[in-house]
């Protein structure tokens, strides 16, 4: 089934350091269409900051729209990293291996994009720093533990600390080698960067045990991340349909199945762009995709056992939430399209093999999946909000404003810039992983068939 | 985990007779004046971002043409286990020794999480920097804090008034009486609907009214623990059926 | 007399596994003998000493420097400043253990990193006997050893079939 | 490529394993006849339960946690076979059987649940519909569709037993003796090892594995809510099926483990089961003791928060309630402990370590097990089940176990045990043709100055 070639390593940092070595064609012209948008968004906001949130579509009851469905969408879309580099590499898959690095950058900076939004969205974003951290030394009023918006700086500070500090370990390596190719200035912040990395035995045992030990530490995290960041809804009694203790498990495995989608769009433009094709094979979306294939059918369980629980007490307020988040224009129109987006229609495709392999379906599914997760969130949040309690008098409805659209396209363009500008200078697919994976992959002969064999140390 | 806060002589609390109340909204309109509230436009309201500390919300009842109209002034409910509290990262709003719920303007950073834990949608935010025609300026109250925007603001109890009448006492050496002071709703309403007291004191009108048989608080299956405390409307048809009902018993 | 090292580039990992055993039987000491590749081989591929780590004992101690901070800084905000919100108890354990859990995770995650980085006796930027080619896929053995023995390792280097000799 | 020695090797691990069969040391017979007294005894507590009626729920109590406690364990156990297999980890093999042969057991769990489907209370009490899943559905739906569920569970079990035991009754037939040869000749079928029948063997162990978790999943979710869940009111708990599920893997993996180290010591399978797999399971269980507390925490906070009446009763009724102790054995043994035990990799190796964690685990699941059913059961009563919640006064007093009780626990864990025993005087304990394939795929090969083990990866 895989077609498996040897590629010496000369080959291989020939073919993976060719967008850093020089210039793609396509690439100014994209960086420059995509700074545009980071550029004019990042004016948006700063109107937004100069005139006050009165130019988002907020209101009473709906105090929190767009801009926190688009946070928690990123926070989810973050959960893609550690999936693919710590649960694969806990578990020694070995197709994990081109996709790693790419997973944990789309981790860092979807992290860093996430960030923006709770901050942005807050009435004076000046003053904010007593909110992150205890510093408020001459009053001695400190944050309050009890919050759950306190939580959450500290549980993504810690996220995106340490999956930082995961690519960067293992960057380590490829810096070295990125140190041999240069020149002038480049060479110059690669060696500081490489820190005299030399390859051996010792260095390379420790960026081993560094890979399962680090994956370990951030496999809590990563699941803690999201499931804070649930509880800033599930804890309030006083809303509809944030109530429920399903929430944390809901969230983490709905930020997996965005995340992990959002990796294989990527691993897609990865293959169109740099025409790495020795390195991300049909195989690779092949495997990615059955794991989603369970990851979705966990999540929609998670929907569903939802749903169940919040009728199952046949209150009034929570029927008439459920009533306009299924079953009201427009609502009831979100509602199908986030279910046919997020599960039925890219499952449907992934359980045939052809489709699996087929990259342009690939990509096209996950992006279905992503626009699915984000209505999802959008679901939850807003009619919660609009049908709060029985006080009928007071229920509103919300319609997003151009300015929270336009910060909405500012971030996805902001973070597809940042992934394109470490591009230009960090190789994208681990090169020491491809050459590792070449030493510890081999064939081998039964009878006539050809098996592919893993080398495994003995313990 | 109700704290109660035994060094303070003071728990404040206000009754709400709905039985008494018209739906004038002179409540509303006093409370407008004396706390800085920024006039209230048909856009805002259009909106939904009208700031009214107080409001009366109106139900209609029953089918044409037996239609009845019931009306409920909701404040903040200073709730003892207020959801609105914890959730706020900067302590920018908590629970004063004398069972007021207070919003501390310079702290608050404008996350609007308090108002989506509270369920009596009695948070408001500023979503503009405030306003009045150039002909009100001057009229503004001196005693009260005018909002920017960005914060949230709610109702205080007229926290100006109790400290002024407190101070005063404590300087004169008086003893505050049951009805010295009152919030600017109270002072304003026409049928006596809302009355202002100190829990702790046995005998006050807010007390009594609490031991009513008639008193419940809103939304109490979240128990929150208001301290605003409402009496029931006296539907004299249902009395009158009732009675009917019982006397063919007997 | 000063030490120096000198590095023998070879084509495959049996050519750079013979010179090791070559320098060995010259009488080298295996702590004076490197091997340097472009990619990790299976621990012992070149007969090498494997390195021995105490890398397990970095995040235990940023575990414990963090839970004990993070304890401290959780109680002490509470107290120092008691404010009662929504009924709940100023020292609100269930809220704290959320935070002690993340800082604990955190300072364990950049002692690792610390720990990775100082066991791999980095960073040192003098890379002393190096050749760019180890990272396009040959074999770099090196010895640090006196002046006098260079042609000793060269002659064992020369013999394993060695593409190039550097000297440093 | 097979050489003589392999060869040797091959015939070597059949009869060996196909040994397993017939070696009968005293100690075994004397197990089987004490488990068959207990057994015995244990029926006779249950037709003694049924005589004394169905009317008193509080007597019903213990019976449903011993059955959920059956039900988790024994039915989970398969489990470790199905997730890895699926998964390819090539450590499985030597298990695979052991754990599928826990799926016998599932034959007395859907036998002694009949009578607790009888004492479940009807959906409508006193003319009104009490809070359940199924809402609007006839008055008998949770009885009937438990029953059907839990059988097809059973008979899914027995089929994946049966189907992945194809070719061992082949091999039974060819090298067995007496009956167990006649019955290897009837049962396989004709299994001769074409390519056709390897293809279509594997394909059957997939759909079935496949099946028997979604089974498995349905029946945790319908006995968990329907059984204790809907019988307090105002516990609303969307997590806790969950919850449920996860607790029954945790178990499951424990008892595997204990099976796994009677296998080497009673039947000696030092050289088939070692410690590899000792190894992989015992991270398994690690992650479950974490998982156990992240789920119980994500419910916990909630409520918690929540604070609402009923939020509060939950962790009134069901945490520091008169069952606290019960509940503090559970946190202990299901989380503390044994985490502290598997954190250091030292103790993941050793196999009596792990026996004895297993042992803890299994004591608190049973703890667990009885703190929420016990609740459930006792706390029900006609006049109560219509309320928004559980008011204070009618929480339970502690109740413990009855005589009865306590037989009809012991005999139905000897009974299962007695059925798990004497299902491997019919099957092989460790799958003889899933050896071959380890002989044929995995290998130690030189590598240059070291040796690697070589693992084949097919398809």
């Amino acid at each position: 089934m895989q077609q498996r070639r040897k590629l010496s390593q000369k080959q291989i940092n020939q073919e993976l350091l060719s967008g850093n070595l020089k210039t793609p064609k396509w690439y100014i012209p994209t960086m420059l269409f995509l700074g545009f948008f980071v550029v004019t968004g990042f004016a948006v906001i700063l109107y937004m900051f100069n005139t006050g949130l009165g130019v988002t579509g907020l209101s009473r009851p709906v105090y929190w729209g767009l801009f926190i469905t688009t946070f928690v969408f990123w926070v989810g879309i973050s959960h893609a990293g550690i999936m693919i580099s710590a649960i694969l590499r806990l578990t020694q898959a070995e197709w994990r291996r081109p996709v790693t690095r790419a997973a944990e950058l789309l981790t860092v900076f979807s992290l860093l994009t996430a960030l923006f939004f709770p901050l942005m969205h807050a009435g004076r974003p000046w003053r904010i720093v007593y909110w992150l951290m205890p510093y408020d030394f001459a009053r001695g009023i400190w944050p309050n533990i009890r919050s759950p918006l306190f939580w959450d700086p500290i549980a993504i500070g810690t996220y995106l600390t340490g999956s930082t500090l995961f690519l960067y370990v293992a960057l380590i390596p490829d810096l070295a080698v990125l140190r041999d190719r240069t020149t002038g200035w480049q060479k110059v912040i690669y060696t500081i960067l490489a820190l005299g990395w030399r390859g051996n035995p010792r260095q390379w045992l420790l960026q081993t045990v560094a890979g399962i030990l680090l994956s370990a530490l951030m496999l809590p995290i990563f699941v803690s991340v999201h499931s804070i960041v649930s509880w800033d809804f599930a804890i309030t009694p006083s809303v509809e349909g944030w109530h429920s203790t399903i929430f944390a498990p809901y969230f983490v495995i709905g930020a997996v199945h965005s995340g992990v989608s959002a990796v294989v769009t990527m691993m897609a433009l990865m293959r169109w762009l740099w025409k790495w094709n020795n390195h991300i094979r049909p195989e690779h979306f092949d495997a990615l995709a059955r794991l989603l294939i369970v990851v979705a059918t966990a999540w929609l369980g998670c929907t569903f056992l939802e749903l169940i629980f919040s009728v199952y007490g046949r209150e009034a307020p929570e029927i008439a939430l459920r009533e306009l988040q299924i079953f009201t224009w427009p609502w009831n129109l979100l509602f199908m399209i986030f279910l046919f987006t997020g599960y039925i229609i890219p499952v449907g495709f992934w359980v045939f093999k052809k489709a699996r392999n087929n990259i342009v379906i690939m990509f096209w599914t996950s992006i279905l999946v992503n626009v699915g997760m984000w209505l999802e969130r959008f679901l939850i949040i807003v009619p919660g909000l609009a049908r709060k309690q029985p006080f009928t008098f007071t229920w509103e409805a919300y319609t997003p404003s151009l300015v929270e659209w336009y910060i909405l396209v500012w971030s996805f363009a902001w973070v597809s810039f940042l992934m394109l500008l470490f591009a230009r200078f960090f190789p994208l697919i681990p090169l020491f992983e491809t050459k590792e994976s070449q030493v510890f992959t081999s064939e081998t002969k039964i009878g006539r068939a050809t098996v592919p064999v893993i080398y495994r140390e003995e313990d | 985990m109700v704290t109660e806060n035994k060094e303070s002589k003071f728990k404040w609390g206000m009754a709400v007779d709905i039985d008494k109340c018209t739906g004038c909204q002179a409540c509303v309109l006093a409370c407008q004046s004396e706390n800085n509230i920024p006039i209230n436009t048909e856009k805002n309201f259009k909106n939904a971002r009208a700031i009214e500390w107080i409001r009366v919300e109106r139900y209609w009842e029953g089918e044409f043409p037996d239609v009845k109209a019931k009306f409920i002034p909701i404040l903040c409910q200073h709730c003892d286990n207020a959801p609105c509290e914890p959730v706020c990262p900067v302590y920018a709003t908590y629970h004063t020794t004398e069972g007021l719920n207070v919003q501390v303007y310079n702290r608050c950073v404008g996350t609007r999480y308090c108002a989506n834990g509270c369920p009596y949608l009695v948070r408001f935010f500023n979503y503009w920097e405030p306003e009045w025609p150039e002909s009100l300026k001057n009229h503004l109250n001196p005693d009260v804090t005018v909002r920017s925007r960005g914060i949230m603001e709610k109702c205080t109890m007229c926290i100006q008034r109790i400290r002024r009448t407190t101070r005063n006492a404590k300087k004169n050496d008086e003893e505050l009486k049951d009805g010295d002071i009152s919030p600017a709703c109270v002072d304003a309403c026409p049928t006596d609907a809302l009355v202002f007291g100190n829990q702790k004191d046995e005998n006050s009108r807010v007390t009594q009214m609490k031991n009513d048989k008639r008193s419940y608080t809103l939304l109490d299956n979240l128990q929150t623990s208001p301290n605003i405390f409402y009496l029931a409307k006296i539907d004299h048809d249902k009395e009158e059926s009732e009675h009917h009902e019982e006397g063919t018993h007997h | 007399m000063s030490k120096k090292s000198i590095l023998g580039l070879f084509d495959t990992p049996d050519q750079g596994a013979d010179a090791l055993d070559g320098l060995h039987n010259a009488g080298f000491e295996s702590h004076e003998c490197d091997v340097l590749t472009g990619t990790p081989y299976p621990e012992g591929t070149f007969g090498e000493h494997v390195p021995q780590h105490r890398l397990f004992r970095f995040p235990l101690f940023g575990a414990i420097i963090g839970l004990t901070l993070s304890i401290f800084i959780t109680t002490a905000t509470q107290i120092a400043y008691p404010l009662v919100t929504g009924g709940k108890p100023i020292l609100s354990i269930f809220a704290m253990l959320i935070i002690m859990y993340e800082m604990t995770m955190l300072s364990a995650v950049v002692t690792t990193v610390v720990g990775i980085i100082f066991e791999s006796r980095l960073p040192k930027f003098n890379l002393g006997a190096y050749d760019t080619r180890i990272t396009e896929g040959l074999i770099g053995v090196v010895v640090n050893c006196e002046e006098k023995d260079l042609p000793k390792a060269k002659k064992v280097f020369k013999d394993s079939g060695a593409l190039d000799t550097k000297e440093a | 490529m097979a050489t003589q020695t392999n060869i040797a090797k091959y015939s070597k691990a059949t009869s060996e394993l196909i040994g397993t069969t017939t070696i009968a040391p005293k100690k075994i017979k004397l197990i089987i006849m004490i488990l068959s007294i207990l057994s015995i005894l244990g029926i006779v507590g249950i037709v003694l339960k049924i005589l004394n009626g169905f009317e008193d729920k509080s007597a019903w109590g213990y019976y449903a946690a011993t059955i959920s406690f059956l039900l988790t364990t024994a039915a989970a156990a398969p489990m470790v076979a199905i997730a890895p297999t699926i998964a390819k980890a090539d450590w499985v093999r030597p298990i695979t059987r052991i754990a599928s042969l826990f799926s016998v057991v599932g034959i007395v769990t859907a036998l002694a649940s009949i009578p607790l489907i009888f004492a479940l209370p009807p959906l409508i009490v006193d003319e009104t519909r009490r809070r359940s899943i199924w809402f609007e559905a006839t008055n008998y739906s949770p009885h009937v569709w438990f029953a059907l569920s839990i059988f097809g569970l059973t008979l899914c079990g027995l089929g994946l037993l049966y189907s992945s035991s194809i070719p061992d009754l082949a091999a039974m037939r060819d090298h067995g003796t007496g009956w167990r040869k006649k019955m290897g000749k009837s049962l396989s079928r004709g299994f001769i090892g074409t390519d056709g029948q390897w293809k279509s063997l594997k394909m059957r162990i997939g759909m079935m594995g496949t099946f028997y978790f979604l089974m498995l999943m349905f029946v945790n979710f319908l006995f968990s809510i329907d059984f204790a869940l809907s019988l307090v009111a105002g516990w609303k708990d969307a997590i806790f099926p969950m919850y449920h599920a996860m607790t029954s893997l945790q178990s499951g993996i424990a008892i595997c483990i204990l099976a796994m180290f009677f296998a080497r010591k009673y039947w000696g399978m030092e050289n088939y089961i070692k410690v590899p797999q000792f190894w992989a399971l015992s991270k398994l269980q690690l992650a479950t003791t974490v998982l156990w507390f992240y789920f119980f925490y994500s419910a916990f906070i909630v409520f918690w928060y929540g604070r609402s009446a009923s939020d509060q009763m939950v962790i009134n009724l069901l945490i520091i309630g008169p069952y606290l102790p019960v509940f503090l054995g559970a946190f202990f043994l299901e989380f503390f402990v044994p985490w502290w035990i598997l954190v250091w990799n030292p103790v993941r190796k050793s196999i009596p370590a792990l026996a004895v964690v297993a042992c803890l685990v299994l004591v608190g699941v049973l703890l667990d097990r009885i703190r929420i059913f016990v609740i459930s059961w006792s706390t029900y009563s006609n006049e109560v089940i219509h309320k928004k919640f559980v008011p204070e006064e009618n929480f339970p007093q502690f109740m413990a176990p009855s005589v009865a009780d306590i037989i009809v626990f012991i005999g139905l864990v000897s009974l299962s045990a007695l059925i798990f025993i004497l299902s491997t005087r019919i099957f092989p304990l460790v799958s003889v043709w899933e050896t071959h394939q380890s002989l044929l795929l995995t290998k130690v090969v030189k590598y240059v100055r070291t040796h690697v083990i070589a693992i084949g990866k097919p398809d």
